[in-house]
């Protein structure tokens, strides 16, 4: 198990070289030089650009070799040190990260756990009960089919614009103040609720379909047979199935992390909500090498270690795998 | 009588066209297909013509209405299908294909060299957002076509199969039947294909559906953030325009409604397909 | 048994929570957006890209400008003039404080200026000419020059941020730029609050010296909102959430009074100009440097067609000569009448043809007279909707003269490394047409001489290359406003720009503003112009401070 | 009827009604099973022997029952109601299923899989019950730890076991054993076979229903035997009776076809006889035998009807005096 372990350690630890000098060189050879393109938009004095060229240039060691900007990387990269943004200069790309990350996060973590959990739930049911399915399972394939753009748009216009309930932008009222208190908390549940939903209910639909397929599938196998004709209960046949049946789904869990952070790009931009995703898009169009990295940095460590923990705890609640691991097949 | 016998020799075949869901399925998708097909010919417009006055609800002469500057929505919608469809094909097949292999051999060779290597490069993929890839490569190819936005989605869209594949491999695998074979000494590529492969087989299926509807998806969302094919027509343009025109709240709703409801009815169809013909490759899943 | 006690906790914290401040009334509260893109990380004036609302918020100018009346409006300045022809004065206004309570005198503003002289900003350059400034007593400040710029300086008195002295001389000269000054202390009517993700907001200095003399600006706090799509500005402004909008919001005139919108115009074109949209012809390649070649092209598109498909008249066309509001002082109507293009197709096939560009093989496009074929490619940012729209129907005007033209849209970043580094055949381009104190800024970016490099970042993207024009250009700066001398030059440089068309003028961007009316009222409009709409960085100035000021708490 | 039969099958048809037909796997069965007797179930694959065994233990589409009765201690099973024909199974009637290596669910360690299955029938699984499982465990030869162990981690022939002991954990009257020995190596073949016996020995089951394509097999542990074909029960008597003087051509065939005693029937098809075996697909009337039967005639057209040569030995053939006896090896 140990050797199992550290050896799943190194490939991770190779994957994350890779992956993030891939992060590193992508930016840069994109076209577009992120100095000209801000300079370009600064109205001031004939000549007072040159100045600032030089300054940027000076300041964000753009002049050096690329060589030596990669190992630079690295070396300020195990200093917790990601740079300092050329768009937003002078913040350094990790505390613009840290202000953003908060609101992603609490978007994103209770509509992925919330829509896996209730997803399967819905699923499972739907995919036993033949009633129950033939009204569910479209509504599951209406939901997951949507581009979430689409789908926050209607949620905005329909309970934002038409009943006017919930506001349709950013993160909490303009008149508020963030504080530790009911009236504030009210005021950002009332905008967090529309993008969380939209990415709850998107995300429902693929769970729901995923476990319905799955629970079909289990309570026909042998082993399904076999309690049916020694007197089980269709209730524990069903319970098996579901146990059986949510193990691929918690990989699809770990997986939709990193997929599911463009959902949420998209849909923060519809509702102005601050977040990774538009400073990504943002960074992504003014060519912020030091900003995109950083992002993606995040990205790809939440990824790599949701990945990671699912192996784990894969091999506990799947003997078979953790068998198949031990190689004794 | 003969007619009887006919579907006597082909079951399955019965079974796909009296499935209601696949007869659903079918039916919205070929309606689709045919609009793709059949409406750049029947309309008398130009995608990026100007058709008539803006704002125009659907009526006779614009069947989907018109836009803010008065193109014709139907128009707009039909050719965008075209390119939509065709990334959503060569996108799919391309994802699926590597999907499957990677998954099929890695899971096979679990824990040993080529899993490893193979989970690395999947991992990795998984990791790499989509939108770097689509910037590097807006670098070589200044503009990007459908072909080229089908090759950068199809990239970033494989991992997940070949994760969701290995590990079902992997489960089944280590059922017994497996290992029977593997007594037996029957050549490697043969366990893949007749053992696991073949218990794969809507699995599979599946997979390629999920992957058609999937790039679809996400090219549709990079076409919203303006990171779509820089020249063309496609559903996510027409969508994104409809958002940046403010075309919903300006009560456009046949701008915004319309094209987003055929793009979801689209990915539906396809889903009730799956299912339909899942339950008649799985008789047991059959209801007689 | 321990959750309980946790429960407990929350709800006591919250109930003390409760009783944290809470932010101003909302109708004490305006609400803007579409000047700000990024969360502000910066609030150092020094640095071009600072927090917006720096400049006229905070730190204040020694004149305001009008772009309405083209009038220098005394500010931290009490008067100013030309003493003599190389000598400006400025006297101050008595009783100015920064918010730390200290005076602002002749001092600060020597420092400011001296401070460039010392150190490598971004005005460094005006001491190319400008040789001392000197304090003559503690308000009243000389400006001495060797050949000073006048219409530059018109522009400069505006745009200067006057720094407190006593905070900025601590500051080390390599850091000047570098520094984010997260509590900036300046003479303005607001000071900083906080800066979000999603928002900054100002709250106002009820010490402001300019109470006295202006009045009190109303909003006790500005929130200046940033907002990612204009549908979401659309959306805000219909749920009261946004007073003042500065966005591009298509479908305003079809909305503005069923949503109760305020717009400067009642009809079209609804707002004012901003700025010149241009086309911009890429002089180095064949056939575009051919001046006739690029003259036939501004009479094949009619810029109404865009004015009412993509803006729906909330833009004008742009006058021949690109000239708009103050710059109009400069134009010269004969030029105009003699040099101006209209929409002409017949003509422009004309034109080319005389000057030797027709179909020579037969493809149903014209060809280069040596038989090569012509092949445009028109760009825009991808993402920028109504350029987008623009430059398809501009692409279509030229084919049906003949011109084979598509339209192209690379991703922001590519377009602006391909317009600097030259490599485009058009683009549209409005980077530096912003409307200013004279139309040296406009003139100096369409036909900028500093072209030959590899990144283009000063305007004249077309690498137009004629030093007449360049010294031409440089002379009028050189002369005092409104000279005969500088009209006659004026008239000259119209000319030319129209005779040579380096890029084409053909509409003027607005200065998107909608307003609503639910808790602020008086907006100023064309009929009660009680200042200048706008959030924008850099326009505070403009009198968007006087419209603070004017504004009216809705009943 | 004899008080000592616990199972009485009556004229049972059982047919999968499939799009192209009815097929006619268990057409007209009559046989009993007798206090205490092991009876053992012959024929080649696709006589309709396994559909038996589902039409006893658990029918599902596309099985369906047409006809006939099957009387366990009276009641007839086919008519009973679901949930009191649940209750019977496991705890009166079991099943030891033919795919054992896959009867259990992976993610279910076997111990909480009793406790799950005995729990549906109203026993509580206390220590008392699981030290009998204990015993049980040992009797058939395996460590008690493998109640706390998942399948993957027991061996082919552990599992079959494991199945044989947790199917006749409450003592049933009667045990249908499918095919349990088709997929082990010939050493767990013959335990589990010999395991049957010995839990009849014990007392621990009633009767058995021994269904298998090995006679040698039967031969060694069943007390009478029936030989199917074709959906039709061709031959039923003592084990002695039928291997040394089968009466009915089919009979002859099959065990003529085995050099000597051991060997299995090939599955693909009956060596010594030309011909496979009929397609059961809307078979009509007739003697199913007689395509391949030498001594077939016109009177074979009509379905034979079964004759008692002598009180415990019947035949189903038009021909059967004519043939006589005839000693194999």
């Amino acid at each position: 198990m140990g050797r199992y372990l550290s050896k799943k350690v190194l490939i991770y630890l190779i994957t994350f070289f890779f992956a993030v000098t891939l992060n590193w060189a992508v930016p840069r050879f994109a076209p577009g030089d992120p100095i000209s393109m801000l300079l370009s938009r600064f109205v001031v004095l004939e000549g007072g650009r040159d100045i600032l060229e030089s300054f940027f240039v000076k300041t964000f060691g753009l002049d050096q070799p690329l060589l030596q900007q990669y190992f630079g990387f690295w070396r300020s990269l195990f200093r917790g040190d990601l740079g300092i943004s050329i768009s937003q200069y002078p913040k350094p790309v990790l505390s613009i990260i840290r202000d953003a990350i908060i609101y992603d996060i609490i978007i994103l973590v209770p509509a992925i756990v919330l829509s896996w959990i209730i997803g399967n739930k819905l699923g499972a049911f739907s995919g036993v009960s033949k009633k129950a399915d033939n009204f569910l399972m479209p509504v599951f394939y209406f939901l997951t089919s949507s581009p979430y753009f689409w789908f926050a748009l209607l949620v905005s216009y329909l309970l934002g614009i038409v009943l006017g309930i919930f506001p349709t932008s950013h993160a909490y009222s303009a008149t508020m103040r963030p504080g530790w208190n009911l009236a504030f908390i009210a005021d950002f549940f009332m905008h967090w609720f529309m993008p969380f939903l939209t990415l709850f209910l998107v995300q429902l639909g693929g769970w729901a379909i995923g476990m319905r397929n799955m629970i079909i599938y289990e309570t026909n196998t042998n082993y399904a047979k076999y309690m049916e004709s020694l007197g089980a209960r269709e209730r524990l046949i069903r319970r098996y199935g579901f146990r059986n049946g949510i193990l691929p789904q918690v990989t699809g869990l770990a997986i939709s992390l990193g997929t599911v952070v463009s959902g949420a790009v998209l849909t923060q931009m519809v509702f102005s909500y601050p977040g990774l995703g538009y400073l990504m898009v943002q960074a992504i169009k003014q060519n912020d090498y030091f900003l995109i990295q950083g992002c993606f940095l995040f990205l790809i460590i939440m990824v790599l270690l949701a990945n990671f923990t699912v192996d784990i705890i894969y091999m506990f609640i799947d003997p078979r795998v953790r068998h198949s691991y031990s190689g004794e097949v | 009588m003969a007619a009887r016998d006919f579907w006597r020799r082909h079951e399955n075949l019965y079974f796909a066209i009296t499935n209601k869901k696949v007869i659903f399925g079918v039916v919205i998708f070929l309606s689709i297909m045919a609009l793709s097909i059949v409406g750049p010919m029947i309309t008398p417009y130009d995608y990026e013509e100007f058709a008539g006055p803006g704002y125009q609800r659907p009526s006779k002469t614009h069947w989907f209405g018109t836009t803010i500057m008065g193109r014709d929505v139907f128009t707009q919608v039909v050719y965008g299908l075209r390119s939509t469809l065709l990334v959503g094909f060569l996108a799919g097949t391309i994802a699926s294909a590597i999907g499957l292999v990677v998954g099929f051999v890695s899971g096979f060779f679990s824990g040993r060299a080529p899993d490893e290597g193979l989970m690395m490069l999947t991992n990795m993929f998984m990791v790499l957002p989509s939108l770097a890839l689509l910037i590097i490569l807006s670098a070589y190819l200044p503009y990007r076509g459908i072909v080229t936005q089908s090759l950068i989605v199809a990239a970033t869209a494989w991992p997940w199969t070949a994760r969701a594949v290995r590990s079902q491999t992997l489960s089944l695998k280590s059922q017994e039947f497996v290992n029977l074979s593997r007594i037996s000494a029957a050549p490697t590529f043969r366990i893949i294909r007749e053992d696991i492969a073949a218990n794969m087989f809507s699995y599979v299926f599946m997979v390629y559906i999920l992957q058609f509807n999937g790039t679809i998806l996400s090219s549709v969302g990079l076409e919203f953030l303006g990171l779509g094919p820089t020249r063309g027509i496609s559903l996510g343009l027409v969508l994104q325009n409809a958002v940046n025109w403010n075309a919903l709240h300006l009560g456009m709703w046949w701008w915004t409604i319309i094209p987003g409801l055929i793009l979801t009815m689209l990915i539906v169809s396809l889903y009730f397909i799956n299912t339909g013909l899942d339950e008649v490759f799985n008789p047991r899943l059959r209801e007689l | 048994m321990k959750a309980r006690w946790i429960v407990l906790a929350v709800v006591v914290s919250l109930v003390l929570g409760s009783t944290a401040v809470l932010a101003a009334e909302r109708n004490q509260t305006l609400i803007v957006g579409g000047g700000t893109w990024s969360q502000a990380t910066s609030w150092n004036p020094l640095y071009p890209n600072c927090a917006n609302g720096i400049r006229g918020l905070v730190y204040e100018t020694l004149f305001a400008y009008s772009p309405l009346t083209n009038e220098h409006k005394p500010w931290l300045a009490e008067s100013g003039g030309w003493i003599s022809d190389k000598l400006y004065e400025v006297k101050l206004r008595r009783n100015i404080y920064f918010s730390d309570g200290q005076p602002l005198t002749a001092a600060d503003v020597v420092f400011t200026y001296e401070l460039a002289r010392d150190n490598e900003l971004t005005y460094t350059p005006l001491w190319r000419n400008l040789r001392e400034v000197k304090a003559v007593d503690n308000y009243t400040v000389q400006f001495i020059f060797d050949s000073p710029n006048y219409q530059e300086w018109q522009i400069e008195l505006y745009t200067r941020d006057i720094l407190p002295k006593h905070i900025w001389e601590n500051v080390p000269g390599e850091d000047l730029m570098v520094i984010t000054n997260d509590d900036p202390v300046g003479s303005g009517p607001y000071k900083k609050l906080l800066a979000g993700p999603d928002r900054n907001v100002w709250v106002r200095d009820d010490n402001w010296w300019g109470n006295a003399v202006f009045g009190q600006p109303k909003p006790v706090e500005i929130v200046d909102m940033i907002i990612y799509e204009n549908n979401v500005a659309l959306g805000m402004l219909m749920q009261r959430t946004l007073d003042l909008s500065n966005y591009f919001i298509p479908g305003v005139p079809a909305i503005k009074d069923l949503y109760g919108l305020t717009t400067w115009y009642d009809g079209p074109p609804y707002m004012i100009s901003a700025n010149v949209a241009m086309l911009v012809l890429n002089s180095q390649r064949k056939p575009l440097d051919d001046a006739k070649f690029r003259r036939a092209l501004a009479f094949a598109v009619n810029p109404e067609i865009i004015v009412e498909r993509v803006f729906e008249r909330m833009v004008p066309v742009s006058d021949s000569t690109g000239l708009f509001g103050g710059w109009t002082e400069y134009r010269d109507a004969q030029v105009a009448e003699e040099y101006g293009f209209w929409y002409d197709p017949d003509l422009a096939k004309q034109m080319l043809a005389d000057a030797g560009y027709v179909d020579k093989n037969g493809d149903g496009w014209i060809d280069m007279p040596d038989g090569s074929p012509i092949d445009f490619e028109i760009i825009v940012p991808s993402g920028w909707t109504d350029w987008m729209e623009s430059i398809r129907i501009i692409a279509e005007a030229f084919r049906a003269i003949g011109i084979n033209a598509n339209p192209a849209f690379p991703d922001a970043g590519l377009y602006d490394e391909r317009i600097q580094t030259g490599d485009f055949d058009m683009c549209i381009n409005n980077y530096g047409t912003g409307i200013s104190g004279s139309p040296f800024s406009y003139w100096n970016w369409v036909a900028n001489h500093n072209i030959n490099r590899t990144h283009v970042t000063e305007g004249n993207y077309g690498r137009y290359d004629n030093q007449e024009l360049f010294d031409l250009i440089y002379k009028f700066n050189q002369l005092p406003p409104l000279s005969d001398e500088s009209l006659a030059v004026a008239s000259e440089i119209q000319k030319i720009l129209l005779v040579e068309m380096p890029a084409i003028p053909f509409w003027l961007n607005g200065m998107w503003a909608q307003s609503t009316s639910q808790y602020w009222t008086n907006w100023p409009t064309a009929d009660n112009p009680v200042g200048y709409p706008c959030s924008w960085a850099n326009n505070w100035q403009f009198g968007t401070v006087e419209m603070l000021i004017n504004l009216q708490p809705a009943q | 009827m004899a008080a000592d039969v616990i199972l009485d099958v009556q004229e049972l048809c059982a047919y999968y009604r499939i799009l192209k037909g009815d097929v006619k796997a268990v057409d007209g069965v009559t046989f009993q099973v007798r206090r205490g007797e092991i009876l053992g179930i012959a024929g080649e694959s696709g006589c309709g022997k396994s559909t038996l065994a589902h039409t006893l233990m658990l029918r599902k589409p596309p099985l369906k029952h047409i006809s006939g009765k099957a009387l366990f201690l009276g009641q007839d099973i086919m008519a009973m109601g679901a949930e009191e024909f649940r209750k019977l199974r496991l705890s009166r009637i079991s099943i030891i299923p033919q795919y054992a290596l896959d009867a259990l669910s992976p993610t279910k360690k076997i111990g909480e899989f009793v406790t799950d299955l005995v729990r549906e029938h109203g026993i509580h699984p206390d220590r008392s019950f699981f030290a009998k499982v204990e015993e049980r465990m040992r009797f058939v030869n395996l460590d008690p730890a493998v109640l706390g162990k998942y399948p993957i981690e027991l061996s082919g022939g552990m599992k079959q076991r494991v199945i044989m002991v947790i199917s006749t954990i409450l003592n049933p009257e009667l045990v249908i054993a499918d095919e349990i020995t088709s997929a082990l190596d010939v050493s767990s073949q013959r335990f589990a076979a010999t395991l049957l016996v010995e839990l009849r020995e014990k007392g621990i089951i009633g009767s058995a229903i021994f269904i298998t394509h090995d006679l040698a097999i039967l031969y060694q542990i069943a007390d009478r035997l029936l030989i199917m074909y074709g959906g039709h029960v061709v031959e039923t008597g003592p084990v002695e009776t039928i291997v040394h003087e089968p009466r009915h051509p089919y009979t002859q065939a099959l065990l003529s076809s085995l050099p000597k005693v051991g060997v299995q029937i090939k599955d693909e098809r009956l060596e010594g006889i030309k011909g496979t075996p009929p397609e059961l697909l809307e078979i009509g009337p007739g003697c199913r035998f007689r395509e391949r039967c030498p001594y077939r005639t016109k009177q074979c057209e009509q379905t034979p009807v079964t004759e008692n040569i002598d009180p415990d030995h019947s035949i189903a053939c038009w021909h059967y005096q004519e043939i006589g006896g005839e000693r194999v090896g």
